[in-house]
């Protein structure tokens, strides 16, 4: 399949979340497709964490619908777990396994295997090959992250994950990796992927790829 | 109260700690608390009145009687002795004149009926002459003994 | 001479080395000598036949796991008190040895018991106490394991350690402080109660186990060493 | 990216062997259980002093009780620390269903925390003077028990994630569930004892291991879900 | 600022008062230890079916057995959120000795854990058909043992703090310290069922108790320091 | 006593701070006298939290001496904890009591007792009157960085306490809140107090105050 010949779309229809007592956002409406960029956007609080864990399938909505290609993902369900790649603010990696077990393992969650020189591969254009066989528990929180991220190397072929959700994919990282990570994002979306994420700092995204979305303003 | 009198005034505390435990330890120790219970302790009664226990002692030279598997014998600690009978098969070292703890109850003829019964040797170590030529110098020792009385 | 110099890991380490090979060669000859004389040489019981032969294997390990305790105990009070690293890795390298010897203990006790006493195993306070000090260095080396930073795993193990030592005289002593199935000490200040010839195997096996708790713990001092300065330039020189 | 697609037993497999990995790489953390059960069987003929038929008498009791309190202490493990590392969500929104995937890890658990009682307990055994069809039949009462009590600790484990106090409060819910694996798992040696055919209370100890195979990974499932929305 | 001095006894009754309302503000914590001793204590009348004489034996060390237990359970709580929230660090640079605030909340940890446990155990102890002299000497060695339980427990939970699977750590440490005191408590009660002078074990736990009152906080302490360094 | 009066003074000789395997710092030497902030300075993981850890009693110094007043303060002890008031990452709130609870309970540790109405005060002043009897589980993290902070407040008489410990007391206020604080500790200084903080963030306290404490360049 032709990445250009991907057409996917994630629709969500008056969509509400409530936590606690609070109601954080309602009547949540957007439509989203393949070779777009979706950037949440809000203040501390007002409830991006919520919304992108409810589009992973973490959280069911509380109102509201979430569609797939037009199947709801709740009937999806694990169909369309599959396609998505959810990174969040936990980097999910077990101190006991070296990196490259835990990214192994990681795809292997989404029913893929790679070879270790693969994942080794990875790791060094995170600049953290070296680390790729110490017990993780030795590394430091933004070795972990790259580790974490070093999965959005190894998943980035839109005709298999067609959907990345990103929780705040820039934080703990300097500059330069700052730059890499946005660059390959941009080649991820352009190759026909759809990628919905948050960020604290406005990165630096060609302009017509993104689709902005402001939280908070109930 | 400046830190060090503080230290001080902890530090006399522990010691009268340690006066009660050393004395309450002394205490317990004239009391029983025991794996076994010698005749004696038992025709005194201070052995428990009922349930199981065991007794310790010596078995009694010539007082082993087997019928079957059913055994009865006397158990003493030199100064009293009890009978003890028992079903079952007896561990290898039980001897006349050794050492053996049997597990029971007494019945209310004085008997105890024992459900078990375990050889305790004692802590002496030698080849059999040894032992044989050490029993003929005590034997020997004993005659002499009691010839000087005479 | 500066007696500290071997206190600290740099010194000890080639020190170590050095003698190991001797203390393992020595372990060697006594524990087989030892075997020979008590397997082959000694004489049997009189009272107990052949069985009594665990004797050489049960005393010196059962001497072993309290004396053990007793050294490892010091080492963690020397390390408190001097904040030495060498001091903690000692006591860390000793507790599996000792548990080991704990642990012999008490199986050839039970392999003894069976045909002496007529039972596997009883409850008396000699056993029973025994059987606490193999929970007290199992707890010693899982406290050890269970911490990652090692100036903690070092010092709570070590507070452990001496809170624990009050075991061991209860051990030594149960058999005079309470009427035991256990028998009394057959060596003692004033003498022992056991054939020369036995005896003497049985002090040969106690050689042989010390050379080989030496070996051993000296071993795994050095590991210990490595482990830890993995990083430090030092330790190189005396690595090909 | 030269990729290949694993099928789904090979996905379940590697979520199996990861736990079964983390665990030995940690392995204070399988051998700390196994020496609970060792020092707390042996507290209770320490309690009761010197009553050798007694002591034969309770040993399947006191033996199936620690095993239940054992594998208790050993819970939280199932799936704390998926939780607070985030793999637990990763594994809610794999591609497989979460009812199998926490089959696994359950299963893990028990080959952790409950094989190795089976192993050690006939040994334990001997020091009760338990005989030798006892021994076996405690033995296998245990292989036949300890995996229900792995499966209906699921649930409990995956309601308590995350909570203060879990340790006592997965217990209280875990105990009283426990209570039909431990008069069948202990019924069942002490008809051994008494001499008496022992396969009424084993069959109804495969009854429950069937019904918690069926209804623990789900209610657990749901549990985990819960617990990470 | 209108500040006045306290004294070392009030300051201590403070840190004292402080454990006990926070305990029972979350007073789930107190119940859920007291409801574990009661559904362990049933678990074995459970597991042995009904032979009333065999309950009647087994009484005192089952129950102190349990005792042990709870008290174990309940250990990770006296010191671990005062770790978690910084107020260990300000315990250890009070103006006060720490080795007294310590003892302080080893005692809090007694009077929240211990005494409850005190008070419920001739119930539990009548459902075992336990003579009103039987009951008399269970409450009364458990008043006189449970304080070193928490005592003991306080080294344990001190040198635990803060460490990945604690709670099987620190049963693992804590339990052959207890041996003691359950050989000497249950000790104390079989005495009294079989006619006997239960004097002896009496005394010893109180032995037990001055020692441990002399070297628990002065080990506690210490540890705590080596926790939060 | 009159503030002016006070003459304190913390020495620091030949201090080294060893954690893991690493030297964090060595030969580090000080003198800092009443009257006076020292803003200890340098890159994350540098050894700030360390050095003043170890200023406050916390930690044993792996090598060198610190002396208050000429005596090393291992021997003054509970004297020289009395002294001093150190307010670390940890708020040292428990979540059941309430905010005036809590700070009743802190400034005991110290030795002193102060009545409600006192510790409300002090609250207010830090805008945080309102929170003052709920439990302070509910509390924000902001509220609770605030509440341990009223301490300050409470504490400030330089002949009682003479020497404050802050590691990083301007992390999670808000401007107006930094700058009150900033005043705070400058009164505090200024009438005989002895400060000893970190911060990421230049404050700006008078410079003639201010002595300055790099470290990371071993
Ligand atoms: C599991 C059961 C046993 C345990 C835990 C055990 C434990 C110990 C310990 C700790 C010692 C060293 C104490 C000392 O040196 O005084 C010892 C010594 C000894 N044990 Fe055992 N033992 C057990 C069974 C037996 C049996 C069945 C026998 C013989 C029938 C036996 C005979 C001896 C002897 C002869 C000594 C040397 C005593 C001396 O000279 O000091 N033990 N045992
Ligand atoms: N389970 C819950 N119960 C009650 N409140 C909750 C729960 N989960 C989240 N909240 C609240 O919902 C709000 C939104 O949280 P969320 O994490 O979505 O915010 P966010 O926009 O991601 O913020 P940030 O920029 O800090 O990441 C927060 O105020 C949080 O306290
Ligand atoms: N117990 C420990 N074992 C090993 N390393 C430790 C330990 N405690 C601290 N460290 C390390 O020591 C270094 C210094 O830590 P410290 O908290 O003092 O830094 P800091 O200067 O306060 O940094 P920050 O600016 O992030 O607060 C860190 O690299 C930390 O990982
Ligand atoms: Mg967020
Ligand atoms: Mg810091």
């Amino acid at each position: 399949m032709a990445p250009t010949a991907l057409n996917n779309h994630l629709t969500v229809r008056n969509l509400a979340c409530v936590r606690g007592e609070r109601v954080l956002f309602k009547h949540l409406s957007f439509e989203l497709n393949s070779g777009k960029l979706l950037f949440v956007q809000g203040e501390n609080g007002s409830g991006k964490t919520s919304l992108l864990r409810t589009l992973a399938g973490l959280s069911l909505p509380t109102i509201g619908d979430i569609d797939w290609n037009t199947q709801t993902i709740k009937i999806l369900a694990e169909d369309y777990y599959g396609q998505v790649l959810y990174i969040g603010h936990l980097a999910s990696i077990k101190d006991e396994l070296s990196p490259v077990e835990n990214i192994q393992f990681a795809l292997s969650l989404s029913g893929y295997r790679v070879d270790r020189s693969q994942v080794v591969g990875a790791l060094d254009t995170l600049g953290v090959g070296r680390c790729a066989d110490l017990p993780s528990r030795v590394l430091s929180q933004g070795q972990k992250r790259r580790i974490a991220l070093a999965q959005l190397w190894l998943q980035d072929d839109p005709a298999l994950i067609p959907l990345w959700v990103l929780d705040e994919p820039f934080t703990a990282l300097d500059i330069s990796m700052v730059e890499k990570l946005t660059q390959h994002i941009e080649k991820y979306v352009t190759s026909g992927g759809m990628v919905v994420f948050t960020s604290h700092q406005i990165p630096s995204f060609d302009v017509s790829l993104i689709q902005d979305l402001q939280l908070g303003q109930v | 109260m400046k830190s060090r009198h503080k230290r001080i005034a902890i530090i006399v505390a522990g010691i009268a700690l340690l006066a009660i435990a050393a004395t309450l330890l002394l205490q317990s120790f004239q009391s029983n608390l025991v794996f076994f219970f010698s005749p004696t302790e038992v025709i005194q009664g201070k052995s428990p009145n009922q349930g199981n226990f065991r007794v310790g002692g010596l078995v009694v030279e010539g007082s082993v009687k087997r019928d079957g598997t059913k055994v009865a014998f006397q158990i003493t600690d030199t100064a009293n002795s009890m009978n003890v009978i028992f079903t079952g098969i007896l561990p290898d070292l039980f001897k006349e004149g050794k050492g053996v703890v049997a597990q029971g109850t007494q019945g209310a003829d004085g008997v105890f009926v024992a459900d078990q019964v375990l050889a305790k040797h004692d802590e002496n170590y030698m080849p059999p002459e040894a032992a044989d030529a050490l029993e003929k110098a005590q034997q020997y020792n004993a005659n002499k003994a009691a010839g000087e009385d005479k | 001479m500066n007696l500290f110099k071997y206190a600290s890991p740099q010194t000890f380490y080639p020190l170590a080395g050095r003698l190991i090979p001797f203390f393992a060669i020595g372990a060697g000859l006594f524990i087989i000598y030892g075997l020979y004389i008590g397997m082959l040489v000694a004489p049997t019981d009189f009272q107990q036949g052949d069985a009594y032969r665990i004797i050489y294997v049960h005393v010196p390990a059962a001497w072993f796991s309290m004396f053990l305790y007793v050294v490892m105990a010091v080492y963690a009070i020397l390390g408190l008190s001097l904040n030495a690293k060498l001091s903690f890795m000692m006591a860390k390298s000793i507790a599996p040895t000792g548990a080991m010897f704990t642990f012999v203990a008490l199986i050839t006790g039970a392999f003894w018991g069976r045909p002496t006493w007529g039972a596997w195993w009883v409850w008396d306070a000699r056993l029973t106490s025994e059987l606490i000090l193999l929970f007290l260095y199992i707890g010693y080396m899982s406290l050890q394991a269970g911490i990652d930073d090692t100036r903690r795993s070092d010092r709570a193990s070590a507070i452990l350690a001496i809170v624990g030592v009050i075991n061991v005289p209860i051990i030594y002593f149960s058999v005079k402080w309470w009427n035991t199935l256990h028998q009394g000490s057959s060596i003692n200040t004033s003498g022992s109660s056991m054939a020369a010839v036995m005896l003497q195997a049985m002090l040969i096996m106690a050689l042989g186990f010390w050379l080989y708790s030496a070996a051993v713990i000296l071993t795994r001092v050095r590991r210990e060493i490595e482990d830890r300065a993995r990083a430090t330039a030092w330790l190189n020189e005396f690595k090909d | 990216m030269n990729k290949r697609k694993i099928s789904t037993p090979s996905l379940l497999w590697r979520v199996f062997k990861r736990d079964i990995t983390v665990a030995w790489r940690r392995r204070s953390d399988i051998t700390s259980v196994f020496f609970f059960f060792m020092i707390a069987t042996s507290l209770f003929p320490l309690g009761l002093g010197a009553d050798t038929h007694l002591l034969h008498a309770i040993a399947p009791s006191v033996l199936w009780v620690c095993a239940l309190l054992s594998c208790m202490l050993s819970l939280p493990r199932m799936f704390a620390t998926d939780y607070m590392d985030g793999t637990l969500e990763q594994l809610i929104i794999s591609n497989q269903p979460l009812l199998l995937i926490a089959l696994m890890k359950i299963l893990a658990h028990w080959v952790i925390s409950g094989l190795p009682l089976v192993l050690i307990a006939p040994l334990i055994g001997l020091q009760f003077n338990l005989s030798n069809n006892e021994l076996q039949m405690l033995a296998f009462s245990l292989l036949l028990g300890t995996p229900s009590l792995s499966l209906i600790g699921g649930i409990g484990a995956a309601l308590t994630l995350g909570l203060r106090g879990g340790g006592v409060l997965v217990a209280l819910l875990v105990l009283p569930l426990y209570i039909p694996v431990l008069v069948f798992g202990a019924g069942a040696v002490n008809a051994v004892s008494i001499g008496m055919n022992a396969t009424g209370g084993l069959s109804l100890l495969g009854a429950v291991l069937a019904l918690a195979l069926i209804f623990a990974p789900l209610t657990a499932s749901y549990a985990l879900k819960v617990a990470v929305e």
